[in-house]
């Protein structure tokens, strides 16, 4: 029951290592990377309310705060001011290059925004200042959202009915529409048995009917472009079909509110039958690709440089979310997070690509509410604590609730917010489920004076439990970024509550690999806590990419992100409910649920949210940021003069 | 000479072949986690697919068995492809190659062109205020770790002088020559001198002792008895055969330049070998991690023969058998 | 000079108990009330963090004396396990004759012919980090060329004639090794140790800056400044790339003074020990 | 008017163990077309003395006098003395081998030497290196000029160096140890070839060795230098035959096979005194058998002993030669000369105490007189005074 | 090409070993025997497995006899390969073919082990004063260092017998714990003397023991040697380059060229009436401190260097620097053989022996255009 994540492509200023950091961070599972990434205040977050699949937002509903008002960096940020002009180039200034650029296998957040320029798919986020739209699903090659009403789901909710708009196309010459069967192509080549295919086919398989059986086949396919190429064209997935050339027609499984959703992602995207000449991601197929958006890859010098032109084939008309503003976008590759932000600040570039505002230089420039920061929330819970119930350490102290109900007094979590730049950059969580995300709701169970743990408590309460000279617990944890930090405050907080925290590093293949995902490890008592993260991959409906990945213990095995073999019947089945219901509000009350138990349970220690500081130069007008990229929508973007 | 290089070449194979196989060693002692790094978490899960993986990178198979297979490939010239990028190893290392170059070249004839210059003007003068101060001088560069020198430039010659609005040298990154050779460097200036820092110190004295013996020479005697001016004395006769050893020192020191750069270019955010070789390690991209380390013992050997060459070029006494 | 800034740094290293006890601080201890910012960047050098304190809360000045521990232990350690492998395997390449030799002496290419940072690296992450491990692989790569140099002394000494007088009063190898070589190696070999030492120094506060060193919340030198660059945090935060900085450049040029001196001293024909 | 007059020159060395007084007011004449000998053993300070003449001994506190052809040498400026180095001074040096630059053609060295004085081109330098190599007797000098050195053999590489001084066809030329490094066959070439060639070429020599043979057979004049003082100057023969001073006639009996050597060698005992720390008086007088009280103390002029013969010893003039009539003689002029005084008698009591404790079983009580006594001149870094050694140098 | 390999044929070894020093194992008298003793060494060259190219024939076959209580002088110039043949007396060096008897045994085989014992008999003095002693040791454990290797004396007991050495040579015993470095070059050659005369030898083989002695001091060591000979009942072999000293301390005197004995005599015969031209040469060229009988003497001067002693020449080995070579010269080696019946104990290897009072001209040939040994890569 894959799901996947993204790496938020940030890297550290001056990172010496700036790839290990690269590294673990791109290691599977999002988020818990890397370290100047930042949340923003809380008024961002509250504002957000949360995202959700439908049209109607039942996330919002449960947020704590439900204004949409935003805060004045937000908005001073966007510089919308005057009417859109057309022409001028573009100048992003980033660190490293894109995972994949093929929409197959690209994963980074980094991909992300500049996928948003050459590709398309049928529904979209809109790029919007107000963050509940800013993560709603609105129709992009589709002309609308299905609905039962509007005939587009059937009413047993298995079966999507999707029609294309009749003008998108690629910039072929002579360009030529963008059908459905360019969209089922799509879909077949996720399966395609290269090791680039990164986490995409989870998101389908056991979703779609027949898409397992496609991979399973596909997999048997030599790699090589001719195989590929006989096996999608002759190979159908039974649950994808083109009904005709501007009809697609999914058929799921079960029901999933969230499948919009799922679409939104660039895996979703459609394929020319060209890329049927290249291996998914190959160096020729970067060389290749073909757009449909407002800009095509003019050039691309791998780890140096991208050139953007405008796509002659693409219409305004056709795209209800994308603009074609700008006559060039220019992406330069190399200079770290300070040398970005230099050259951003002196007006030689304009925008971010992978990197962010560096974190010790946010206080001076939100101080000074310098027009050109925005900090914006990311939805995303990281890091946090996680304890390996099956431990046999201690005496298998850890599969004791009342143990870890204990431990969740100790932690410092205005400390930890201070490791990722404090109050500017994140905020407190005390819940699993974060703002944004379905279900999400402040609570706390566990009360400590302004977050900074309450180790008297701690201590009691593990006395109470009966381990009165405390525990030592093993913590494998990365060299990278903030990782160290975030290990060393946790073992101080615990040290307080008697606890003695033995930390090791750990590569980042072996953090999951050899530890986290591995339950012979976990048996073993290999390691007994951990501070992974979690960023969705998409906000608001999305249960399927939070609390099912996180604690949905039936499917505990290796590779699972169950870390720590937490498994309760309770939650189980709320996360049944939420995947399969139609009702926004009884997906959301379920996840509340299951938030509440996995607390109760102390199965786990939030610790915060993030934001992302952003930055841009002033020539750049409507900065609109995207949840989903973490950065701005460069098919939004217009320069003013010069 | 022909005899000399194909011996040099046989023995440089043999140590070649040595360090590929404690590479190869090392992977054996904790393999690699690829497929897991690869594929991320939740395919991971997926044991038909990480099998699949495994096999396809040859990983499943005995370490010895994978060891062989390289080395058929690389006799026919085939470095492999990287486990994350899919891009020929060669391309790869084809693409950082001018940067580490254009640091590793520009560093180089700053550290030598001044280390010796130095150097010979302090053996000149021994014991004056002059030759102190170079002798301070190059122990403390030769104090400066690369990674504190590169910081502390960073900070004071980017960062401070930024913010007093001033941006003559641009905090990282690199800009091909090519592409705009002012650009190339201003970009390279602060990674010169840090790289060429140390070394240029270790030159300094090398050059001095150098200099000093060899001014203690009878030949130096018998140039001055010659009515010789004492410019041509220092640099046509002292210089000549101090040369000798410098040339030696130069070599090793080209070759073994990898180390310094890979601080170096993680510092000023080059994306050169150094950055490349340190990324790989991190992802254990195995095929990157050999192509490099082995391209560095080439290096080295490679340039220990042109070392000898030139040393028999420079000093008629020695013949190459 | 140097040698008085030496020994303060061993007092220090050696008495680093009773003086952090003494600044108020531990040397792990997070002061995260006045140790940092709001928005969590360190507090600057003041009346409660005589040096400032890092991003943690940290007090640098206590981290430094705790570093220097670190230091000279790895610096110290690794020297001298590297000059006694160099001794003794130079030793053997240069005396026991050519057959002896060649294998060594390709041992030692090899060695020199790594690139041996990346390779520290490489073997780092692949076993984890850690104190000895650390110590091995400086010592590992580090032998190579004290062997190199000591070969090559000994090859000229084996042809001096009161090795020659040994021989014809009926001494064996052995005896020649310990009693007409190695004397003779004494000073070049203190030479080595003590410009071996900032060497080392220097690559135990590398692989810590990159990572792969000392543990923390051990503090090291290399861990204090890898620390300071990361998210460009010295950039606001001086004292934390300075003290650091500072500490260990005057700890090396200390060093590096003194092998002058002894070399000075001892064999006043320079001889190169490190390429870098 | 003599080519070179030298008067009272005086060098000396600061160094780290002391001041280094290398040559202590030596003066003398060389003639246009002769040759002077000067002879002395290692640390006598004659090489320094000559290499001062034409500014090789940069660092050294130089005082007096040395007209050359009447401008003095060392108050020229370092440019005015570069014209007359190699052009009208040439030198050549002890070992050939080391003396040229290993790195350089023979041809090279030489033609450069040309080019620095004569405004020639390079080719017809080239021609001359050739004819002086020819002139040197090197066999096939078109060919061999652009060999290195290490191609030639050793008598090869000093004809060069000879051919090199010769180049300008200079007024002097300073042989410094010139046969030392060469097997007994070779030197005698080089020294006929030099013979030779300065009767041609109508050159003043100075020679410098301590092998009283080359001296015997090459020089007019003859100085024998002793711890940085002209000790004795005399014609050849007359030093050879009637040597005044004690430490000439001492030097010839050391030498084995030497007309004044019988079956056994009479050696000097002791070892020659450091340059740092000179004896008072006479540096001689610890090593001398007819020390007298005033040797101790006073420092002997340069005495006429007759006609351009002088010697600096207090010993009456008429005591000359070699001999045991001669020895008595002294033995008791010197008797006479510590007659009343304690001091010199107490180190005639000590030193025979000295060779009765280490000589016991050797009849030879001379060889062994010095036995006790440390050397400093060698290693001055490393001496060690013992207080043995203190007592016999006083 | 008459000649074999190593020099002498067997017969004329014989012929001069029965004449000049009767036969080696049963003679009460020979301490030290050499028969035909060779010494080269390889130049290998090769790629990956060296293969040998060529020797240096440093020593080419000699022969001679050593008696008990005589000084044998052996005199050459540089690179005739006499220092290489001290060794091989001694057994530094292992020989390539030959043989050694001392004191009646052929010593010629025996391992490193096998020698020790025969190693206490015989010693050397070297020439470098200040290389053969080791600057990092006392001098007391230097000269003690026989003891300690022969296990002959421990503790208080050696460091009187090497008080007792340092008494006998000159030394203050006193000096007993300081460094070579305190004491000049003729003390340290006293030292060397001491550490030789240790374990009370046959046999001393002194190479080049004075050249690097100033002329003063140079006579103090000699007398030394003679004392100390006369004293001990102590065997010499002297090597040498100066001829004056030879002579000086020599009962017999050898005359080495390029790796071969070119004559053997007893001193006056060899200084009065030298057979063999290069001995003649090699006397006529030495200096004389003596300005009259330098001026009246007449100089042999040989034109050309020694040849390289990779590629000797063919025949007899002088025979192209020599003033009265001929044809045969260069075809046949001659053998070292007795010059005249009736004077069995002068030997010389020469065609054509110099006569008594002959006078030799100036080389005919043209100064040989030789390059000089040691430039090679060996």
């Amino acid at each position: 029951m894959p799901l996947l994540s993204r790496r938020t492509g940030v890297i550290s200023t001056l990172a010496i290592l700036a790839m290990i950091a690269a590294a673990c961070s791109s290691s599977p599972k999002s988020p818990s990377v890397s370290s100047s990434n930042s949340g923003t205040g809380t008024s961002s977050v509250s504002s957000a309310g949360g995202g959700s699949s439908g049209p109607t937002s039942s996330a919002s509903s449960t947020s704590s705060a439900q204004s949409s008002s935003l805060t004045p960096e937000q908005l001073a940020n966007v510089n919308a001011s005057g009417s859109p002009v057309t022409g001028g180039t573009l100048k992003i200034v980033g660190n490293a290059d894109v995972d994949h650029l093929d929409t197959v296998g690209g994963y980074y957040t980094t991909t992300y925004t500049l996928e948003r320029a050459f590709t398309r798919q049928l529904f979209a986020n809109p790029a919007s200042t107000d963050p509940a739209k800013a993560i709603s699903v609105v129709p992009d090659v589709a002309t609308d959202l299905p609905t039962k009403a509007n005939g587009g789901l059937s009413a047993d909710g298995k079966t999507y009915t999707i029609h294309l708009r009749p003008d998108v196309m690629w910039n072929t010459s002579p360009a030529r529409p963008v059908t459905a069967q360019d969209f089922v192509l799509g879909f077949k080549r996720l399966c395609n048995p290269t090791q680039n295919s990164v986490g995409a086919p989870g998101y389908y398989e056991g979703v779609i009917v027949g898409m397992t059986e496609y991979c399973d086949a596909f997999a048997k396919v030599k790699p090589d472009v001719a195989d590929f190429k006989t096996f999608m064209t002759t190979h159908d997935i039974s649950g994808i079909k083109a009904v005709d050339n501007s009809t697609i027609q999914f058929t799921l499984v079960n029901p999933a509110s969230d499948f919009p959703n799922i679409l939104t992602l660039p895996f979703g995207s459609a394929a020319p039958v060209e890329y049927l000449n290249y291996l998914p991601d190959s160096a020729e197929f970067r060389q290749h690709t073909i757009s449909d958006g407002p800009y095509y890859i003019a050039s691309y010098t791998a780890g140096q440089s991208y050139t953007l032109k405008p796509n002659p084939a693409w219409k305004q008309s056709s795209d209800p979310i994308r603009h074609q503003y700008l006559s060039e976008i220019d992406v330069t590759l190399g200079p770290d997070e300070a040398a970005v932000q230099q050259q951003i600040a002196a007006g030689t570039a304009d925008m971010e690509w992978d990197t962010t505002v560096p974190t010790a230089d946010v206080p001076q420039l939100k101080a000074t509410k310098d027009p050109r920061m925005g900090i914006y929330a990311n939805y995303d819970t990281n890091p946090f604590e996680i304890f390996n119930l099956q431990s046999p350490n201690n005496g298998g102290a850890l599969s004791k609730a009342a143990v870890r109900q204990a431990l969740e007094y100790a932690v410092d979590k205005t400390a930890i917010g201070k490791i990722y730049g404090g109050p500017n950059l994140n905020t407190p969580l005390n819940q699993v489920i974060p703002p944004g995300n379905v279900g999400y709701k402040e609570f706390n169970l566990y009360q400590t004076p302004n977050d900074a743990g309450d180790p008297a408590k701690c201590k009691s309460l593990l006395a109470a439990a009966g381990y009165p000279n405390g525990l030592t617990l093993k913590d494998p944890y990365r060299t990278s970024g903030k990782h160290p930090d975030v290990y060393q405050s946790i073992q101080a907080d615990f040290a307080k509550c008697g606890v003695k925290v033995e930390g090791f590093p750990v590569k980042a293949s072996d953090f999951y690999g050899k530890y986290l995902s591995d339950p012979k490890a976990a048996k073993q008592g290999a390691w007994d806590i951990a501070e992974p993260g979690w960023v969705p991959d998409w906000y608001g409906n999305n249960a399927r990419a939070v609390m099912e990945p996180l604690f949905d213990g039936r499917h505990y095995g290796p590779g699972s992100t169950d870390w720590g073999d937490y498994n309760n019947d309770t939650v189980n089945k709320d996360i049944d409910t939420a995947l399969t219901s139609t009702d926004p509000a009884e997906v959301d009350k379920a996840m509340h649920e299951a938030d509440m138990q996995v607390m109760k349970d102390a199965a786990f220690i939030p610790f915060q949210t993030q934001s992302t500081p952003l930055f841009h130069s002033s020539r750049v007008h409507n900065a609109i940021e995207l949840p989903s990229s973490i950065n701005y929508d460069i098919t939004n973007v217009w320069l003013s003069g010069s | 000479m022909l005899r000399f290089l194909i011996r040099r070449t046989l023995t440089g194979l043999l140590v070649i072949w040595l360090i590929s196989v404690v590479v190869f060693a090392i992977f054996f002692i904790a393999p690699p986690n690829v497929a897991f790094l690869l594929l991320g978490k939740f395919q991971a899960s997926n044991q038909q697919l990480v099998e699949q993986v495994t096999a396809q990178l040859g990983l499943n198979k005995p370490i010895p068995v994978q060891y062989w297979d390289f080395l058929v490939r690389l006799l026919h010239g085939n470095l492999g492809y990287s486990y994350y990028s899919h891009e020929a190893v060669t391309t790869l290392i084809g693409r950082a190659l001018p940067v580490t170059a254009s640091l590793a070249i520009g560093a180089a004839v700053i550290w030598v062109v001044s280390g010796v210059l130095i150097g010979v003007l302090s053996a000149t003068h021994p014991r004056s205020i002059r030759d102190r101060l170079a002798t301070l001088f190059a122990l403390t560069g030769l104090s400066f770790p690369t990674f504190v020198l590169g910081l502390i430039l960073l900070f004071f010659l980017f960062y401070k002088l930024h913010l007093a609005g001033i941006d003559w040298f641009p905090g990282s990154g690199y800009i091909p020559l090519t592409q705009d050779p002012w650009q190339w460097f201003l970009h390279l200036i602060l990674p010169w001198v840090t790289l060429a820092v140390a070394s240029m110190a270790v030159y300094v004295r090398l050059a001095r002792g150098q200099m000093l013996e060899v001014l203690g020479d009878d030949y130096i005697r018998t140039a001055r008895a010659k009515g010789l001016s004492e410019t041509r004395v220092t640099f046509r006769h002292a210089l000549r055969a101090a040369l000798v050893p410098i040339v030696t020192q130069f070599g090793i020191d080209v070759a073994t330049l990898l180390g310094g750069a890979i601080v170096t270019e993680q510092v000023f955010g080059l994306n050169g070998l150094g950055a490349l070789s340190v990324s790989s390690v991190v992802n254990q991209d195995e095929p990157v991690i050999i192509a490099i380390v082995l391209l560095a013992a080439v290096f080295v050997v490679v340039a220990n023969i042109l070392v000898d060459i030139l040393y028999a070029v420079l000093d008629p006494r020695v013949r190459l058998e | 000079m140097c040698g008085v800034f030496i020994l303060f740094l061993v007092l220090v290293a050696v008495f680093a108990d009773p003086l952090s006890h003494l600044i108020g601080w531990g040397p792990t201890q997070q002061d995260r009330a006045t140790g940092t910012t709001a928005d969590g960047l360190p507090v600057g050098p003041g009346r409660i963090h005589l040096l400032g304190a890092d991003q943690l809360g940290r007090d640098v000045l206590v981290r430094l004396i705790y570093g220097a521990r670190v230091s000279l232990v790895v610096g110290v350690s690794a020297a001298v396990a590297a000059v006694l492998i160099g001794v003794i395997i130079g030793l053997c390449a240069g005396f026991l004759g050519p057959a002896v030799d060649s294998v060594l002496a390709r041992l030692m290419d090899v060695v020199l012919a790594f690139p041996f940072l990346l390779f520290a690296i490489a073997l780092v992450t692949v076993v984890g980090p850690s104190e000895p491990l650390e110590i091995a692989v400086i010592a590992f790569f580090s032998w190579a060329a004290v062997g190199r140099i000591v070969r090559g002394q000994t090859l000229a000494i084996r042809e001096r004639e009161y090795v020659e007088a040994a021989r014809s009063l009926g001494a064996g190898n052995l005896r020649i090794m310990v009693v007409d070589v190695l004397p003779n190696l004494i000073a070049p070999v203190l030479v080595y140790v003590t410009l071996l030492i900032p060497i080392s120094i220097v690559f135990e506060a590398t692989l810590s800056f990159l990572g792969v060193g000392i543990i923390p919340p051990t503090p090291s030198w290399g861990n204090m400044l890898d620390d300071a660059q990361q998210g460009g945090l010295y950039q606001v935060a001086w004292w934390f790339l300075t003290f650091p900085a500072a500490a260990l450049v005057l700890t090396t040029l200390a060093f590096n003074l003194l092998g002058d001196s002894v070399r000075d001293a001892l064999d006043p024909r320079t001889e190169r020990l490190f390429a870098k | 008017m003599p080519l070179l007059e030298v008067r009272d020159l005086t060098v000396s060395f600061h160094t780290t163990d002391g001041l280094v007084q290398a040559v202590r007011g030596v003066s003398f004449d060389v003639e246009k077309g002769h040759t002077l000998g000067v002879v002395g053993e290692s640390g006598s300070g004659k090489t320094v003395c000559t290499q001062t003449l034409i500014g090789l001994t940069p660092g050294a506190d130089v005082s007096g006098r040395a007209l050359f052809d009447g401008q003095d040498l060392l108050r020229m400026s370092s440019a005015e003395l570069r014209k007359v180095r190699g052009a009208r001074i040439a030198a050549i040096f002890q070992d050939p081998l080391s003396s040229l630059h290993p790195l350089y053609t023979v041809g090279w060295q030489i033609v450069e030497m040309i080019r620095a004085h004569r405004h020639i081109a390079r080719s017809a330098a080239r021609a001359r290196a050739i004819e002086l190599l020819d002139m040197v007797g090197i066999p096939q000098a078109a060919s061999r000029v652009d060999d290195y050195p290490h191609q030639f053999s050793g008598g090869m590489r000093q004809r060069a160096m000879i051919a090199m001084a010769l180049a300008l066809d200079p007024d002097l030329i300073i042989a410094d140890e010139p046969t030392t490094a060469l097997d007994a066959t070779v030197q005698a070439q080089v020294i006929e070839l030099m013979m030779k060639l300065q009767a041609e070429f109508d050159t003043a020599l100075i020679i410098i060795t301590h092998d009283m043979g080359v001296i015997a057979e090459t020089a007019d004049e003859v100085m024998v230098m002793y711890a940085g003082k002209a000790v004795e100057k005399a014609d050849r023969r007359t030093l050879f035959y009637f040597p005044h001073h004690p430490y000439t006639k001492g030097l010839l009996e050391s030498i084995p096979g030497s007309t004044a050597a019988g079956e056994k060698l009479r050696p000097i005992p002791g070892q020659p005194p450091s340059l740092i720390s000179i004896p008072t008086g006479c540096a001689f007088h610890p090593r001398c058998q007819y020390v007298m009280d005033r040797c101790i103390s006073e420092v002997p002029p340069l005495f006429d002993i007759a006609g351009g013969h002088t010697s600096a010893c207090f010993l009456p003039t008429q005591i000359l030669g070699l001999g045991e009539d001669v020895d008595r003689e002294r033995a008791s002029a010197a008797a006479v000369g510590r007659a009343e005084n304690g001091a010199a008698a107490r180190l005639a009591a000590r030193a025979t105490e000295e060779i009765e404790t280490s000589g016991v079983h050797l009849p030879d009580a001379g060889a062994l007189a010095g036995a006790g006594m440390s050397d400093r001149s060698r290693d001055p870094g490393t001496s060690q005074n013992s207080p043995d050694d203190a007592g016999t140098q006083q | 090409m008459t000649a074999l390999p190593h020099g002498t044929s067997p017969a004329a070894a014989a012929t001069a070993a029965a004449a000049a020093a009767p036969a080696s194992t049963d003679d009460d008298d020979a301490l030290l025997t050499l028969d035909d003793v060779v010494k080269h060494f390889p130049i290998r060259r090769g790629v990956v497995i060296k293969s040998e190219v060529g020797q240096v024939r440093a020593v080419d076959g000699v022969s001679l006899t050593v008696r008990r209580g005589e000084t044998l002088g052996l005199v050459g110039e540089t690179g005739c390969g006499k220092s290489t043949l001290a060794r091989c007396m001694t057994r530094l060096y292992p020989l390539t073919s030959g043989r050694i008897t001392f004191d009646g045994r052929d010593i010629s085989r025996l391992s490193p082990r096998a020698m020790r014992p025969y190693r206490r008999q015989m010693q050397m003095i070297f020439q470098d004063p200040y290389g053969s002693l080791n600057p990092h040791r006392r001098i007391g454990s230097i000269i003690g260092d026989p003891f300690a290797i022969h296990g002959v004396a421990d503790g208080p007991e050696r460091k009187r017998k090497v008080q007792e050495l340092m008494e006998l040579v000159g030394l203050n015993p006193e000096h007993f714990n300081r460094f070579p470095s305190d004491f000049s070059g003729g003390q340290r050659q006293r030292i060397g003397v001491a550490r030789a005369l240790a374990l009370r030898p046959k046999l001393i083989v002194c190479d080049e023991p004075v050249s690097a002695l100033d002329v003063s001091i140079q006579a103090q060591i000699i007398n030394l040697l003679q004392t100390l000979q006369s004293e001990l009942g102590l065997t010499y072999v002297f090597i040498a380059h100066d001829l004056s000293v030879v002579e000086h301390v020599s009962d017999r005197v050898a005359v080495m060229y390029l790796g071969k004995i070119v004559e053997i005599a007893e001193r006056a015969a060899l200084y009065g009436t030298p057979r063999h031209p290069y001995t003649a040469a090699l006397l006529s060229a030495a200096s004389v401190a003596d300005p009259d009988r330098a001026a009246v003497r007449q100089r042999i001067v040989l034109h050309g260097d020694v040849p390289s002693p990779i590629d000797p020449p063919s025949g007899c080995r002088f025979h192209p620097r020599c003033p009265k070579a001929q044809e045969i010269c260069s075809r046949v080696q001659p053998d070292l053989v007795p010059v005249l019946a009736d004077l069995p104990t002068h030997v010389t290897a020469c065609h054509f022996p110099m006569a008594d009072g002959e006078k030799l001209g100036t080389a005919p040939v043209e100064p040989a255009d030789d390059r000089p040994p040691g430039t090679g890569v060996w």
